[in-house]
């Protein structure tokens, strides 16, 4: 069985992408001859040729702006925003036109656009390279946001959110792009608003999506050998959010922690803890919890593990909300 | 009075005086029907525009934009373009949406306050939704004309947008990935003094026109009450931009006789003065006068021009007034194709009470 | 005791923050001869002159961006951006710079800027002229988010928005800029972080902000008539956050029902929903309510009042809050 | 190659030719001192520069982007400036930081990742923590210039950023609005001919500097590697600033010797030739030659700035391996000057445990 990367699987998702629609094209700062700075769009436009794979200059809220024009073409443009820091010139496009484009026009110009972002921290990065935005997505409606966090259900989820009729925010998770996963790439499987559980658990549900999902079987690990079973819920899209997964594991385990990079004032643990709240109330043993970055900007490199939601104070918070 | 300086600053394209007698070469190459359609457009817009006024004076519209005095400049623009261009307007285009065929009651949706960007089928209108977010617009007809070259198919993109909306960072990103992309695109500003009540000079520091130069492609200043300079201007530059030559950005300079918008009192910021200077270059009545003058069209023609836009505006009326609000379930119809379960379960509890 | 609209008031906040310090400048577009589309600057440039009130071109980036550079040269900067839904050009500006500013200079240059913004719906107003940014700027780290929803606490929160030594955005509720309230203006009382009880009650605590908050009143009066006593919770800041007096009314009632225009999805609800479970869970006897904005696009005039928290969806979502 | 074209496309200002001897008239009112004072700096930010490449690739820096081929733009540029002026930078001008004399330990926090945008003070420095994301310190700069304008302050305010960056929104908002505010700023772009791994034809259409005209302030093009053709058009600009002159757009031609980052692969998009005809007009050989063969310094000043940068570096290198982490509390420490109680809150909770 062949061993994938995240960035290897979400290649290949583009490419296959490419070789199945001849409307879907790529493009975004330096996705040409170089491959994006990570490697991300590698070989396509020699694959693809400049048509269809193409630079643009250093302009975010034009290149989302173009995906509305290119939409109304007929065209299904795929865009890069090369990193998190770097997408907020491109959120009025976003949240103005490209989310609300199909309501405004009763569905006559529908916009199947997907925008990758590489995002979230963890790789020592200079500042604006360490941004979770997925809060700012999240919020708008009119948006699917999606996040993998592993590289076959990447190559899924970036195929799925490719072939979705509407806007897609897909956030890849930089500090997992070069972790390896063995096995099949294929769509079939979960699809966009399905959670899906990496290790059952009575004990307490963990939530989590992208580089941190790796961080709660960790700590479900660490948990275990003190005789606590934790569920591990990789929620896969943001919008839309599986609430009736969510319900039911509150219901059966009656304990949640969620966790994210994000800091926690409106980060996606407010949202799933309310909706939690909402759909099992009469189950829940102890309030859900937060595990979360402090409402602070993303720090230097040197601080980033301080900030960032760690495997211990993700067990601490699963001992408190079990001891509760 | 800064539009008259800026506009005198340097030279700009006229083939009929104010007055309404030729002042160039007159011939756009349209025939007697084409030109005397082109006063026919101009009259039966002025007279939607004062409507929509009225309409919305007796509580029938809410807030409207009213483009009176730019009829040349977007009655000109638009009839120069081919049937499979496209139009990308801002929210002042109602004379280009008239000259382009444009469901005028579904467009008023958009003002009646039932539909947002207007009801009509912009794909097959050619004519994108009305677009607030002053330049946006721009980047969105650079993608298409994009989209069109990509299709090797021979159309271009015109996009709408004013005097002030030539400061926003989407008009300098879409003018330059126009230029670096070769789409065929027209950029077309309608240079009318003012961005609510900052006057031009507080808005650039040099003619927009220029501009166009430093992004590598040509710019046109024209006078946008003139309609058969602005024709002309902009049938040469979608010409261009169809057969390849990439974009034109074209200024014309028109002025906005009424106030930016029902909202609005123009008297706390610019003088009657200046306003009675432009209705002086009218550019329904210079034209007027121009065919009259070269017999192409008889005063006969020009007041059956009126009458004729007196009835169509009637059933308009009529139409507008009798607009219901869309059912409270079009909230939910139209976000998303496949829409999350949270969403559809709103919307069932909805329904439901 | 002379009365005042919320524009008059605000107005004089603004006046007043002019005539004390020197350094004060107001601009954006529209502020000058005109007053502001919504009057709120009227008569400021005549009175304090060219250079402290002044236009900007219609470039809202560029205003949010001049505010650093203005904060670095000494100024304090109140800035105007017309609308809610054209604040979003100057999102990068505010996320990347102005909340980041002072973390990344080591307090060394700190960022005393106020931006204003026309905002929320209710107006019958055109697209774009609806919205609800809170979200937006709640989650992001390193700024201030105040709404007031009186026009007396409207000249005190703008007043100390002007004097406090952070970043405030400061987000005024369109729909009730011309309602009017007795009393004297002044910027004594509750600071920027406490909310107050505008009618107290045991059966339910309503939490809101901006123009919501006058239907809370409204539905209070009307539950009150059946017998339900709610106790109304007005934020006034959503930045800093009173979760004191969040957790305490829970505490309290155990009842909570969170009304706002945002659409649901991390709307402010979500936040407060999640506070309330942390702060008071044991005191909790029913799920926090919110009743909200569904997750669409603002809609056309004729359907905003479909759109909106209603009176009747507030009362409702309290009985089932009550009857649960 | 795309540079060299567009550097031919129009002519530039020059002083001194690649091979060291002068082309026009060198006198640009600089002492003997001063001269000899623009190699060392030179001299100096070059060796800093290729040291913090060994620190990174030693793990002792995060991802450092270097600046070799742009000594003469940044040295020559920064040097030009008053006392009171204020820079700012985007990510790539340390060699302007050097000139400007700012503590370069505490900027080299930020490659450390220590601290971002540097530990340094910048109102006492007069120069802006680093800015990442490209032209959005140009608007801070505008913002800055007439603040100090509204103070009657005979200060300028220079935005460094690169040709790539000229496509941005924030370039254009930040020019008109100098243009139209006549803020004292000196816009300065390095065209280094790429943007990453887009070359400049990718990027724009037309010469940069042509942009200019369309603002309605003066735009010069100089040989960005000509240190006395840079400080020269940068002096004009910031002296006709400081005196109510208004903006000046400079568009230096340059190049980036070097990756664009340490995380950089450039053999992926240029080809060795094209790196290899940028070292032929070396920018610090060329000003070397010139000072020795005007008599105005001596091979041995040369040698001697050689040396005495080595010991300099030697230094800088020691503190920046022995730079420690911030505390933890750091983390908190600075978002707010009155903080909300949540945080401090968790802050408190923080230090507990
Ligand atoms: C991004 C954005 N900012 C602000 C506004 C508010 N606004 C509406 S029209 C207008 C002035 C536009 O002036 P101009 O581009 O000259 O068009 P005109 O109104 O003269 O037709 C402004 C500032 C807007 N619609 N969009
Ligand atoms: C707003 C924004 N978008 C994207 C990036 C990522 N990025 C970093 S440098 C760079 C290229 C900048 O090119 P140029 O302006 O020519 O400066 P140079 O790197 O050549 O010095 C890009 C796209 C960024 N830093 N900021
Ligand atoms: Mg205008
Ligand atoms: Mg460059």
């Amino acid at each position: 069985m062949a061993e994938h990367t995240m960035v290897g699987a979400l290649n290949q998702a583009l490419r296959d992408a490419l070789a199945a629609d001849p409307r879907t094209l790529v493009f975004g700062e330096d996705v040409g001859e170089l491959g994006g700075v990570f490697r991300v769009t590698e070989g396509l436009q020699r694959e693809f040729g400049r048509d269809r794979v193409f630079n643009t200059p250093v302009a975010e809220a034009g290149i989302a702006g173009m995906c509305v024009g290119l939409a109304l073409a007929g065209w299904r443009p795929v865009a890069e925003l090369q990193f998190d820091g770097f997408s907020y010139p491109a959120l009025d496009q976003v949240i103005s036109h490209i989310a609300k484009y199909r309501t405004r026009t009763r569905g006559r110009a529908p916009m199947p656009v997907v925008i990758r972002i590489p995002s979230f921290g963890g790789i020592r990065g200079k500042e604006h390279h360490g941004e979770s935005p997925e809060t700012y997505y999240v919020h708008t409606a009119g948006l699917k946001v999606v996040v993998p966090s592993s590289p076959l259900d990447a190559y899924r989820l970036l195929s799925l959110s490719i072939d979705d009729p509407d806007p897609v925010v897909f956030l890849e998770p930089k500090s997992r792009y070069w972790t390896k996963e063995e096995g099949e790439l294929t769509a079939e499987g979960p699809g966009i608003g399905s959670a899906r559980a990496l290790r059952n658990g009575e004990g307490c549900t963990l939530v989590s999506y992208g580089a941190m999902v790796g961080r709660c079987l960790e700590a479900a690990e660490v948990l275990s050998g003190e005789g606590v079973e934790c569920e591990v819920l990789d929620l896969r899209s943001l919008v839309p959010l599986d609430v009736d997964a969510l319900g039911e594991a509150a219901r059966r385990t009656g304990r949640a922690v969620v966790v994210h990079e994000a800091p926690r004032t409106l980060g996606m643990g407010a949202e799933i803890a309310a909706r939690i709240m909402e759909e099992a109330f009469d189950s829940l043993e102890a309030p859900v919890a937060r595990v979360t970055a402090p409402d602070v900007p993303y720090p230097p490199a040197s601080l980033e593990q301080r900030y960032l939601p760690s495997v211990d104070a993700i067990c601490a918070a699963v001992r408190r909300t079990v001891a509760y | 009075m800064t539009t008259r300086q800026h506009m005198h600053e340097e030279p700009f394209l006229q083939l009929i005086a104010p007055d309404g007698s030729p002042v160039d070469d007159v011939d756009v190459e349209l025939s007697t029907e084409e030109l005397r359609e082109l006063l026919r457009l101009m009259v039966r817009a002025r007279r939607l525009d004062r409507e929509c006024m009225a309409l919305q004076r007796q509580g029938e519209l809410t807030v409207y934009p009213p483009f009176e005095g730019q009829e040349a400049a977007q009655v000109g623009s638009a009839f120069a373009l081919g049937p499979d261009d496209f139009v990308f307007p801002s929210f002042r285009e109602l004379a280009a949406a008239v000259t382009r065929g444009v469901d005028v009651i579904e467009y008023l949706q958009y003002h009646r306050g039932t539909w947002h960007g207007g009801a009509y089928d912009p794909v097959s209108s050619r004519f994108a939704p009305l677009c607030v977010p002053v330049a946006t617009q721009i980047v969105h007809a650079v993608g298409w004309g994009f989209g069109a070259k990509l299709d090797g198919h021979a159309a271009c993109a015109l996009a709408y947008f004013g005097d002030g909306s030539t400061s926003e960072g989407d008009f300098h990103e879409g003018a330059n990935l126009a230029a670096v992309f070769e789409a065929p695109v027209v950029l077309f500003c309608q240079n009318n003094g003012w961005a609510i009540s900052v006057p031009l000079e507080e808005q650039v520091a040099a003619p927009i026109v220029r501009r166009a130069e430093g992004y590598g492609f040509p710019g046109v200043r024209v006078d946008g009450n003139d309609v058969l300079a602005v024709y002309r201007a902009t049938r040469e530059a979608a010409d261009r931009a169809r057969s390849g030559g990439g974009p034109t950005l074209i200024e014309a300079i028109t002025y906005r006789i009424g106030p930016h918008s029902t909202a609005d009192d123009p008297t706390r910021y610019r003088t009657g003065d200046e306003v009675e200077a432009w209705r002086g270059r009218d550019p329904i009545e210079r034209f007027r006068r121009f065919l009259v003058g070269a017999g192409i069209a008889s005063e006969d023609f020009a007041t059956g021009c009126e009458a004729e836009a007196e009835t169509w505006v009637a059933e308009v009326r009529a139409h507008v007034i009798a607009m219901l609000p869309p059912p409270e379930d079009d909230l939910f119809a139209f976000a998303f194709e496949r829409p999350p379960s949270t969403l559809l379960r709103e919307r069932e509890g909805r329904s439901g009470g």
